[in-house]
């Protein structure tokens, strides 16, 4: 079943390949816009550069949120959805799994090659990449309520950020101190740690809420 | 079953509560003052200099129940928030709507008298250490959970959306008020600007318990006379509504 | 199998309806009528479980179907307004990823089998979006050639389809029928449907200005 | 008390622009808000009445139903 | 007044049809037939500039409509498959800013009147998104009460509308028709349009099993 | 004609009043994180400030691009505008203009707060605010050129800003380029005006181009 949904989603995703390319291309433009708007000196750039990629991260992935679910709600499959036998939960988990396929690994693989144009050790872009890899997963399923919640409402793409954005900051915290500690020479371990914790709690508890919120916005 | 629970919160409920409320408002209103007014009194009148920070410090008396407040409100909109959602109960709903803008006007006046702690103390209105950040997203969990009701129609839905972002937020309140302790930060941990003579302590103490005291009693009240106009517009159609409203006059235009 | 017993549907302060109870068991279909707006697609819905009724209970076979979950759903088809499928997959796509996700079993052949049924030989492999409405309409009720589940719910399927596609489809739902299913539908269009058992249920006020003759 | 004067209790220390700066949003914010209230509250229940009377002026005209009407303040 | 010669059609590599050839005067009516995907929405589209055609022309009082531009737009209606009303305005508001884009004069007090006429008489200040599927079509068609413009073209008007609001635009049409305008129109319900003069234009192949008998 | 398709845009802004009050936390939150993500000294802090605020400003004008023409275009209303008697231009500058007030005119407004939490001197915090003033509207001229081109096209979101960023990236050069002359003594002149000139430009050339790309998008 999970198998079901994540193949749908992906294939559309293929489908319309732009989705993609486009979203890696957010995030890339994103980070490489900074060093326009800041100036070029390579130390600040450094110890700019954790909170930057982050920051792109967060951005790039709240950008495809909206459409997790307003696709399928506008023309009517996510009834569909709803009344399919499983419980809801469980296609929700298997939509957010498709999401971060499509939306989040993308990143964290282009993560390490924007490191170096920051100059970052390749201790930091280890560190980097493993944070991205951890934390985005759970972007994806904290993004799920928010765009479970804004479903059909007025002025929706802002308002999920508004609602989503502040439960990303704590992903966003221990996402770029994992890498800030590496830099200062301090172990990334506690931070990955409680992204790890921050992820899990993200991909397995946000599904109910988020199913709770879809049923809500169906009503 | 549902039948009883449905006809339970749908007339009998906001109903019976409406008079009760109304009745509740002006005691709450006088404890508030008075705490109030001793809190004041003791922190800004009888109270001691503090040794380190000289008179400035006296915006504790109202930076840290506002601070307080921000978040235990924000514990009992989720409670009302969750109660309505898994009973089905339309008054909780309606009670977690009236509490998010206090709660909002809290988290605001936290923010607002740190800062101006801040500069003095600091020497900056602003840095970004994670209590004063948490702080900041519990103003947005507000403001986002307001907007969401606002943007929504119906109120039924309103209410279920907004319980479910409330119930979700929830997690930030324990990160706000431990985040002193798990990372070392500028913002003082608890009891730290409490000098050393135990008797000042004691007396800062009081104010501000006081002080606190007072603001939640204003919170109660308000939230009181909040949930009374909300039922009001919401229950519009119901007899009771209009009976109140073309019959005795004096309870609906009387200021409680 | 299906009852209802004194719905009500509430839509802002809008009463819709009230009092509304039928019984409908295998091989008959409810007709639901009424003019615009009297609550048809709510009244659907709430047999769905998508929407909660105000008061009034709905049972399947015996047991209400807000407690029943998965045991109802997993009997249900329902075909709304919207025509759940997907503009950028083709129909022969949107068919088989449908019959996934209700856990149906449809090979390849039948779905194209299916498609050719409802008149779109030739399209199977051009995406939906480029499909004309009528042939939209035609890609979702092909889901129903093999549906075998007991409860269909079709608000207005003949919405966009030619003469020919109608009878199509309404033969579907005599077929249906006559092997013990059931079937709520709506619609504005007068089309018989072969052999069936038919319950009428109107919806809405009596205002003889709107209603038709 | 612990003020000498009424000056050294405003001055505060040379604090005066932070705590009264405080005090002073904290007040009007705080006495704002009920008053907000109670005005909010006011308009509402002439709304609610005004419609309220409407619509018995209307069901007493016509008999019709809610259903059918226009409502607009 | 509109005239079109020998149009053709081609959608990916499939040609709908080729060498449509009418003319349409003041008074009469086109009526557009043909099974579903038989290209009778390209056609419309074609004839309101929207889509250039392939190959052949299409004139307006003369001159070839790629050219009028303004001068052709300001005397042409098309109401398509979409309704082109705004969810979040209520159906007053879509009403007047349809007017007020069209560059018509049109009071409040008209629209009411307008709305009232289609059926929506208390659902004017409801936003659109509460409407049922036949209100939102109704919303969109009050347009044409007030419609002076000469051309109409109407693709497939009578969608989820119940069978008194259908006789009503029928009438709409017919009023239109007999002040001289010009409509064209698709429809898979047969409704006769008072007092018109129609001229009947098939499109597709002949496939006999589609067609309808 | 163009007073009447403002009028039409902001009425439905207002009805969705969520929109404008959540761009503008669109703006704050995202200027919020980076120093979370970067750390908090105010030094460094101060440096970024123009930076991250001109990138904020581009980000939230470029989220609420892709409602400029999509709503029309989904509900059929962007096939009557196209067939309204007036060129097809003079709507979109309407529509352009409606997004200004909309979407720009707010961020103008809330940038000075925000550049107090970057420690901003007050010369600082003023040329900030008037280069966004200026350089708004240029923003949602170039923007409704991306928006109508990705109009109905797979991807549609991510695609428009990988079109429109680049094209931005001049606006936020000399934009962000005044508030750092100023930081670092020199006048902000010369950048204002080359931004005044673009804004020019992006008003009221934008909206031919734009036309072209909606007809096209309908065919
Ligand atoms: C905008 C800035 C600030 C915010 C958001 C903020 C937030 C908070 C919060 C949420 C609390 C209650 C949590 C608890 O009781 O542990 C608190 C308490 C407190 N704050 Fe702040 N604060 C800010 C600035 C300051 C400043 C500048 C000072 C002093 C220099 C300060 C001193 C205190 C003290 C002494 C307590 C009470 C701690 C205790 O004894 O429990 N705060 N603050
Ligand atoms: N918030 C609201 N306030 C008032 N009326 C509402 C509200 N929401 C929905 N309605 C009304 O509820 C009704 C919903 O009807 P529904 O969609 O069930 O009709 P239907 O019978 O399916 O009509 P159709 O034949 O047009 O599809 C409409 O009349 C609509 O105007
Ligand atoms: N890229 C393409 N390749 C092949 N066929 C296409 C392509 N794009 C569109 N078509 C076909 O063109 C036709 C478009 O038809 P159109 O929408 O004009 O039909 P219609 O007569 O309005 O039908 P309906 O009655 O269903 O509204 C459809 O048959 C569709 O399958
Ligand atoms: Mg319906
Ligand atoms: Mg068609």
């Amino acid at each position: 079943m999970l198998r079901a949904v994540i193949g749908r989603d992906l294939r559309l995703a293929m489908r319309r390949q732009a989705d993609i390319v486009a979203a890696m291309f957010f995030f890339i433009i994103v980070v490489s816009l900074f060093p326009l708007g800041v100036g070029p000196e390579p130390d600040q750039l450094r110890r700019m550069a954790p909170g930057v990629l982050w920051v792109a991260a967060l951005l790039a992935t709240m950008l495809s949120l909206p459409r997790l679910f307003a696709d399928d709600h506008r023309d009517g499959t996510l009834e569909q959805l709803t009344l399919a036998p499983q419980p809801l939960g469980v296609i929700v988990l298997g939509k957010v799994i498709a999401h971060w396929l499509v939306a989040g690994l993308p990143l964290v693989v282009l993560a390490p090659v924007l490191g170096i144009q920051f100059d970052l050790s390749s201790d930091a872009l280890l560190v980097l990449t493993v944070s991205l890899l951890i934390g985005t997963p759970a972007l994806s399923g904290i993004g799920a309520i928010g765009a479970a919640l804004t479903l059909g409402v007025r002025g929706g793409g802002v308002l999920l950020s508004l609602l989503v954005l502040p439960l990303y900051i704590p992903v966003l915290i221990f996402g770029a101190g994992a890498v800030d500690a590496t830099l200062s020479g301090l172990g990334p371990q506690a931070h990955l740690s409680l992204l790890g914790a921050l992820a899990l709690g993200g991909v397995f508890f946000a599904p109910w809420p988020t199913a709770a919120a879809l049923r809500v916005a169906l009503e | 079953m549902t039948d009883r629970v449905i006809n339970w919160y749908k007339y009998a409920s906001p109903q019976t509560f409406y008079p009760l409320a109304g009745k509740l408002i002006p005691w709450f209103w006088a404890l508030a003052a008075l705490f109030g007014i001793a809190g004041l009194t003791i922190g800004f009148l009888i109270a001691p200099t503090d040794a380190q920070q000289g008179e400035g410090y006296r915006i504790i008396f109202l930076h840290v129940p506002a601070s307080w407040l921000s978040m235990f409100i924000y514990l009992v909109m989720a409670f009302w928030a969750g109660i309505g959602l898994a009973f089905n109960i339309r008054l909780s709903g309606m009670m977690a709507s009236a509490l998010a803008p206090t709660g909002a006007l809290f988290a605001f006046l936290s923010l607002w008298t740190g800062a101006l702690w801040g500069k003095p103390m600091w020497g900056t209105w602003w840095v970004w250490d994670a209590r004063l950040t948490s702080e900041l997203i519990l103003l947005f969990l507000y403001i986002g959970f307001i907007a969401l009701q606002a943007a929504i129609d119906d109120p039924r839905r309103a209410d279920k959306a907004g319980a479910i972002l409330a119930l979700v937020g929830v997690v930030n309140i324990p990160i706000i008020y431990f985040s002193v302790k798990w990372w070392n930060t500028l913002h003082q941990g608890a009891s730290v600007s409490l000098t050393k003579a135990p008797s000042m302590a004691a007396m800062m103490l009081w104010g501000m318990l006081l002080c606190a005291l007072a603001c939640w009693m204003y919170s109660i009240a308000i939230a009181l006379m909040r949930v009374r106009t909300i039922m009001l517009e919401r229950e519009r159609h119901t007899d009771w509504v209009r009976a109140l409203l073309s019959g005795n006059g004096h309870d609906t235009s009387r200021h409680p | 199998m299906l009852e209802a017993s004194n719905l009500e549907c509430v839509r802002g302060e809008r009463s819709l309806f009230a009092g509304v109870s039928f019984r409908l068991d295998g091989g008959e279909m409810l007709y639901v009528q009424g003019k615009n707006g009297s609550g048809k697609t709510s009244l659907l819905r709430m047999l769905c479980a998508l929407t909660p009724a105000v008061s009034g209970e709905i049972r399947w076979r015996g047991g209400p179907i807000g407690k029943l979950g998965e045991e109802f759903r997993s009997e249900l088809c329902y075909l709304g307004h919207q025509n759940a499928i997907k503009e950028e997959l083709t129909p022969l796509e949107n068919l088989l990823s449908s019959a996934r996700l209700a856990q149906e079993a449809l090979d390849e052949d039948a779905a194209l089998d299916a498609l050719a049924l409802v008149g779109l030989r030739g399209r199977e492999d051009l995406a939906c979006r480029y499909l004309s409405q009528g042939q939209k309409r035609r890609a979702a009720l092909a889901r129903l050639v093999n549906e075998k589940r007991a409860l269909w719910v079709l608000d207005e399927p003949y919405v966009a389809l030619d003469p020919a596609a109608v009878e199509l489809v309404a033969g579907l739902i005599g077929t249906h029928l006559q092997a013990g299913g059931l079937a709520v539908l709506t619609t504005h269009q007068a089309v018989s449907v072969p052999a069936a058992a038919v319950r009428e249920l109107w919806l809405g006020d009596s205002d003889a200005t709107q209603r038709p003759q | 008390m612990h003020w000498n004067s009424f000056a050294e209790f405003l001055a505060m220390g040379n604090h005066a622009v932070y705590v009264w700066g405080s005090v002073g949003v904290m007040a009007v914010l705080m006495i704002a808000e009920p008053m907000l209230l109670v005005r909010g509250r006011k308009t509402l229940v002439a709304r609610l009445k005004r419609q309220l009377r409407a619509e018995q002026h209307e069901s007493v005209a016509n008999r019709s139903t809610s259903n059918t009407h226009r409502s607009q303040a």
